[in-house]
């Protein structure tokens, strides 16, 4: 089928697997991939304005969401194709020696979560610390708390780059950085709920089919390889046996006021 | 030797020119006729230069005409108003102003037809030697010489010359002067020389038109046109003799010794 | 077609894809979102702190580009060609990537020591003021040493034989009579100051209340697939931004002299 | 301290600021791992589509600017401050936003329209070219006409009363003239084609081995954060950038006049 | 009337002067009395502003001293070069440039101490009246006027001037020359004036330095010196006599037969 091509529009994050089962399917099926990169919101925005795009894999849930509400992902092609835990991400070396979620209130660190307004990670973030936090323990982390940041990627980079002691990310962050980063586990109660990587077929595609092939390429036993050889979970069941409980995968949580401002 | 096209040769420029200026209003009248040339001579602030780029086009006028055989270059009242360039003016500025970013020669050059004139003028006026030099390089006289050659290279159907003597030296102005007869004779264009010095004007005018204040004031040069030689004061009206224009009423002319009067 | 018509041609063409732009940009947008978008107090918030922080840095880099361009532009001194390569280094990174380079200095041990010793820089206001004034100082130079480059030095030449000394020359001729391109390259850099991105949320972040211009609020709309909100943050940041250019330019460039 | 020393440490002051953001780039990069990520072929693929798409913009931008600017300099017609005013647009818009309005345009009929008769544009290389493009015809056509307003009038005259044409008097003046200015504005063009982001991951995405320019290949390290490949990768954007605008500079620079 | 400091009385201004031009070297010697006029005359392109702005400072000679009173100002075997503003020259440029962002009474008065002698210039010379005009928007002889009060309004140690008649009409010419007899009177300072013409030269001068291609040549201005009237040629070894520096030999030196030869 020479010619025929497929547009990607996908979560930074994924980069590194995704681009790796892209150049095995080209070589499968002679199709090309074209992967668009960015923030899982704004390739969204990037597909809506130019109303092209044949599948969406953002870098979490909610923008699925978003997708689906809007029309864009019609939602019976949805699949999952990890599971992300949280975790509270430090510098290589712990030098300020958090050993927990409760050490991020002591006074004089500096803390950034990603922004619950428009990263998922940052409303993962926010719940943890509304659900495990007294009062007073949350106003000292928002004391410590320096930013949000605007990304996944940069949550990570935030510490790779020591602008702040610690964050509350992903666990697959220590993938992405294993000279800088080290990752702290929460323990189990403070855990919430399990993230996932969720991946469509818009209603842009030009040829549905196709596109669903790549879908069910990337699921296929060699598209989650690769995934897992990149640090992801790839099922629920490993997700929850590194947590040592079980918990819900996705759902939706609203931050409470104070957090966004309007 | 001194080209120009064969309908310019029984043209006559003719203009009446008025001009609202900072402290008065230029208005004068004058006509040149062919292979004539007309000095422009009066006290500095006159409003000399004004009038020759009035002709040039440079300037729009208030007020009058300007005509040149049968074309008419401006009108006030019907609207007239020639693009320079489509006046064939040859007119050699008063601040003798080259091209700072070409050489002496392509100077010269610019707006010639024929390499041969060129060399012959710069030759001539003795700075071939200095030809590949840029003007910000060579002295005040050559850049002048230069602008002359410029002026004298080109096919003009009428001759503009703002003080072209200032910054040369009695070989040069001969050399000048000479060369202005041939012009004279050989292709017959009006020419009009600006200057503020009577001699010069007494020397090579066919006819003078003295301009004090922006009125042509024909007493002005009385007083000069009397032999050399120690004179008594001389009295005249209207106009202030010493190019002050707001003074008027009776003033003291001043009674050159010799052509300087220090 | 003469000369004229087509000089003006070009000039309306890019008119025409600016103002196409714009227009597009009113497709998007409806009455009473816009009035409501722009009265919310975040939005006030980030206009103050956008145009606030873009002053401030213009001033800065400003008054640094000055004397350095005098410098570049006047005087030989050995490593003047080195410094004069550099200045276009904050157009050639991209500000995403200098801003990473921002944070790459602040952590190592120089960068670390000099935050341990000055205060906190990233994420705060003080990191908006740094990232722009990272993205826009060379450029500021740069321009301004053009400028200088085209004023005679007869002109200080005069100023020196009427007693003036070097800062007095520079200082009463050279950016006098430079005035009209200095404020023009003033207002390239405020304007490259007040939608600079990607250099501030690198190494401020984006909170809303504290480090959040107006350029990021627009691009955490895009980055929530709020397109319209978007549009309206653009169109708001395009209407002061021009505005007060344009009345900047009118009230400076009058008085021509050539 | 003098003046004279006073400027030339300003000078140095900038050179400082980005020769300390280089060198601390330096602290994460290590030999072998720059010649490998400088030899890949992903990498000479960005390197080379960066370099020409620059290239052609930076044709393209000043050819339209240098009409447009010699109109907005000398010819007084309706609509010329409107014209003018708009010129810092691309400045004030962040490059991000500015891709979305690109985006949004071609999402109106009319864009739609545009495109279905002159090909896809959006996710293409035109797209690089058409977003690097609006980032800069602003920004050329502002400095090019700073040059001209700084041309005396009377280099035109004499020009035109030499029996120059408009057309001429600006061919063989007004461009020679401002030489400096103009390649100084080029390459201020160049270099910030060279270094777009924002708008061309918008309008043209990422795509590798199709889109992916060497400022977006930076970005998507960055995201990854693989920050020594980011740094190597723009170290290798400062050398080859500079390099380039060293010697565009050495080789034009020459023949003051002034 | 014009001042000066005390020091500055008894200082004789001495040079020696060797530069590398374009076509030949500038090889003169001269000093120069308080109170002295020395007129520096010769052909265009002879080296007369070079010779005033080595003095200035604005450029530097090849070899040689410059000396004033008891200060070296340039000395090229010690190395010694006195920047241009501790040389308190005052200097009228051959191009009388003023500044153009200043009006015509900001220029005067731009290193005076004292406005009152501003004014008093400004009326001498009759352009009091335009005294808030641009430069541009004045005529060429208002603008040398300007630029002569300029440099008169000062407090300088030597005076160089460079062909300030240029543009002035007689009244002006009259009025420079009267006020230079003055400060040769009342602050004898150097005067050094410079022209092309030797009548200018004759008038003024306390000394003449002809200068010739670069090199004194006292035989050049021999036939000037003969009373006017009908004069045959006359020969002089040496030095092209028409500025023409590349010439040697006998040449014909140009005989006026009034100031103005044309
Ligand atoms: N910057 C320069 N570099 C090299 N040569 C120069 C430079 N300026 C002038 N010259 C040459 O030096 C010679 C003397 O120039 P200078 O300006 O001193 O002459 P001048 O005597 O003042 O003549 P004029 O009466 O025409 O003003 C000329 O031949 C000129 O071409
Ligand atoms: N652009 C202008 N606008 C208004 N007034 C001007 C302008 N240019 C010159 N003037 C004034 O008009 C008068 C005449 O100027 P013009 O240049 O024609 O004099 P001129 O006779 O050439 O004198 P000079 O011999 O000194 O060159 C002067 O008083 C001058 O101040
Ligand atoms: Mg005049
Ligand atoms: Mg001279």
């Amino acid at each position: 089928s020479w010619g025929a091509e497929l547009l990607v529009f996908a979560g930074a994050a994924a980069k590194p697997p995704l681009e790796e089962i892209a150049g095995s399917f080209t070589r499968r099926t002679g199709v090309t991939v074209k992967t668009t990169f960015g923030g899982s919101g704004f390739v969204l925005s990037q597909m809506a304005l130019a109303g092209r795009g044949d599948v969406y894999f953002p870098g979490s849930s909610d923008y699925m969401e978003i997708a689906k509400a809007r029309g864009i992902v019609p939602p019976q092609t949805e699949r999952i194709v990890a599971y992300l835990v949280p975790a509270v991400v430090v510098q290589k070396g712990n030098p300020k020696n958090i050993k927990s979620l409760h050490d991020l209130t002591r006074p004089g660190l500096r803390v950034a979560i990603a922004d619950p307004e428009g990263v998922c990670v940052g409303l993962y973030a926010v719940e943890i610390v509304e659900r495990n936090f007294s009062p007073e323990a949350k106003a000292a982390f928002r004391r410590n708390l320096v930013s949000y940041t605007d990304s996944c990627e940069k949550t990570a980079a935030a510490v790779s780059l020591k602008a702040v002691d610690a964050v509350i990310g992903w666990e697959v962050f220590r993938r992405w950085d294993p000279h800088r980063l080290e990752v702290i586990p929460l323990k189990k109660g403070e855990i919430a709920r399990i993230g996932y990587l969720p991946i469509g077929v818009t209603k842009f595609a030009s040829d549905r089919a196709l596109a669903q092939r790549f879908v069910d390429f990337v699921l296929s036993p060699e598209g989650k390889a690769v995934f897992r050889r990149h640090g992801y979970f790839i099922s629920p069941e490993e997700a929850r046996s590194w947590i040592g409980a079980p918990k819900p995968v996705g759902g939706e949580y609203r931050p409470p006021r104070d957090w966004i401002r309007r | 030797m001194y080209r120009s096209t064969a309908a310019a040769r029984d043209a006559v420029l003719y203009a009446r020119i008025e001009k609202d200026l900072k402290h008065f209003r230029l208005d004068v009248e004058f006509s040149c006729a062919p292979g004539s040339l007309l000095a422009v001579v009066g006290p500095s602030g006159a409003g000399k230069t004004t009038i020759i780029r009035a002709i040039a086009g440079l300037e729009r006028i208030d007020g009058g005409v300007i005509r040149w055989g049968g074309e008419t270059w401006d009108d006030v009242d019907a609207g007239v108003h020639v693009p320079v360039r489509e006046r064939g003016v040859g007119y050699v500025f008063q601040e003798f102003t080259l091209f700072p970013h070409l050489s002496i020669y392509r100077n010269a050059a610019y707006a010639a037809r024929d390499g041969k004139r060129v060399e012959e003028l710069l030759r001539m006026f003795d700075i071939w030697h200095i030809r590949d030099s840029k003007p910000h390089r060579v002295s005040g006289g050559e850049r002048q010489r230069c602008a002359i050659c410029q002026v004298l290279a080109r096919d003009a159907r009428v001759l503009l010359m703002d003080e072209p003597f200032s910054a040369l030296d009695a070989p040069n102005r001969r050399k000048l002067g000479e060369l202005l007869r041939v012009v004279k004779r050989e292709t017959p264009i009006p020419i009009i020389h600006v200057t503020h010095d009577i001699g010069e004007a007494r020397l090579l005018g066919d006819e003078i038109l003295p301009v004090v204040a922006g009125r042509v004031e024909p007493k002005w040069i009385l007083p000069f046109l009397l032999p050399l030689g120690d004179l008594g004061g001389a009295v005249c009206r209207r106009g202030g003799a010493e190019g002050r224009p707001d003074e008027q009423g009776e003033v003291e002319l001043p009674v050159p010794r010799r052509e300087y009067c220090l | 077609m003469t000369f004229r018509s087509l000089a003006i041609a070009c000039g309306f063409a890019v008119f025409l894809m600016y103002g196409g732009l714009i227009v597009s940009l009113l497709y998007f947008v409806h009455g009473p979102s816009f009035l409501q978008v722009l009265l919310s107090d975040r939005t006030v918030y980030s206009l103050v702190l956008s145009l606030l922080t873009a002053s401030v840095v213009t001033v800065g880099a400003v008054a640094v580009a000055l004397p350095a361009a005098y410098a570049l532009s006047r005087y030989r001194f050995p490593g003047r060609r080195l410094v004069d390569a550099i200045l276009e280094l904050p157009m050639i990174v991209s500000p995403v990537a200098l801003g990473a380079m921002i944070l790459i200095f602040f952590s190592t041990p120089a960068g670390a020591l000099l935050q341990e010793r000055g205060g906190y820089v990233i994420f705060t206001v003080y990191g908006i003021v740094l990232a722009q004034f990272v993205t826009t100082a060379g450029v500021a130079t740069r321009l301004i040493k053009t400028v200088f480059d085209d004023i005679p030095r007869r002109y200080e030449e005069l100023a020196w034989t009427l007693g003036a000394s070097e800062a007095k020359g520079f200082l009463t001729v050279v950016i006098p009579m430079g005035r009209r391109g200095i404020v023009s390259a003033a207002i390239i850099t405020w304007a490259k100051a007040l939608g600079e991105f990607g250099a501030t949320i690198t190494v401020a972040g984006s909170m809303a209340f504290h480090t959040e211009t107006l350029p990021i609020a627009i691009f955490m709309r895009l980055a929530q697939a709020d397109i319209e909100g978007a549009a309206v943050l653009v169109l708001i940041l395009i209407t002061i931004g021009l505005a007060v250019l344009f009345g900047v330019r009118a009230f400076t460039g009058r008085g021509a002299y050539v």
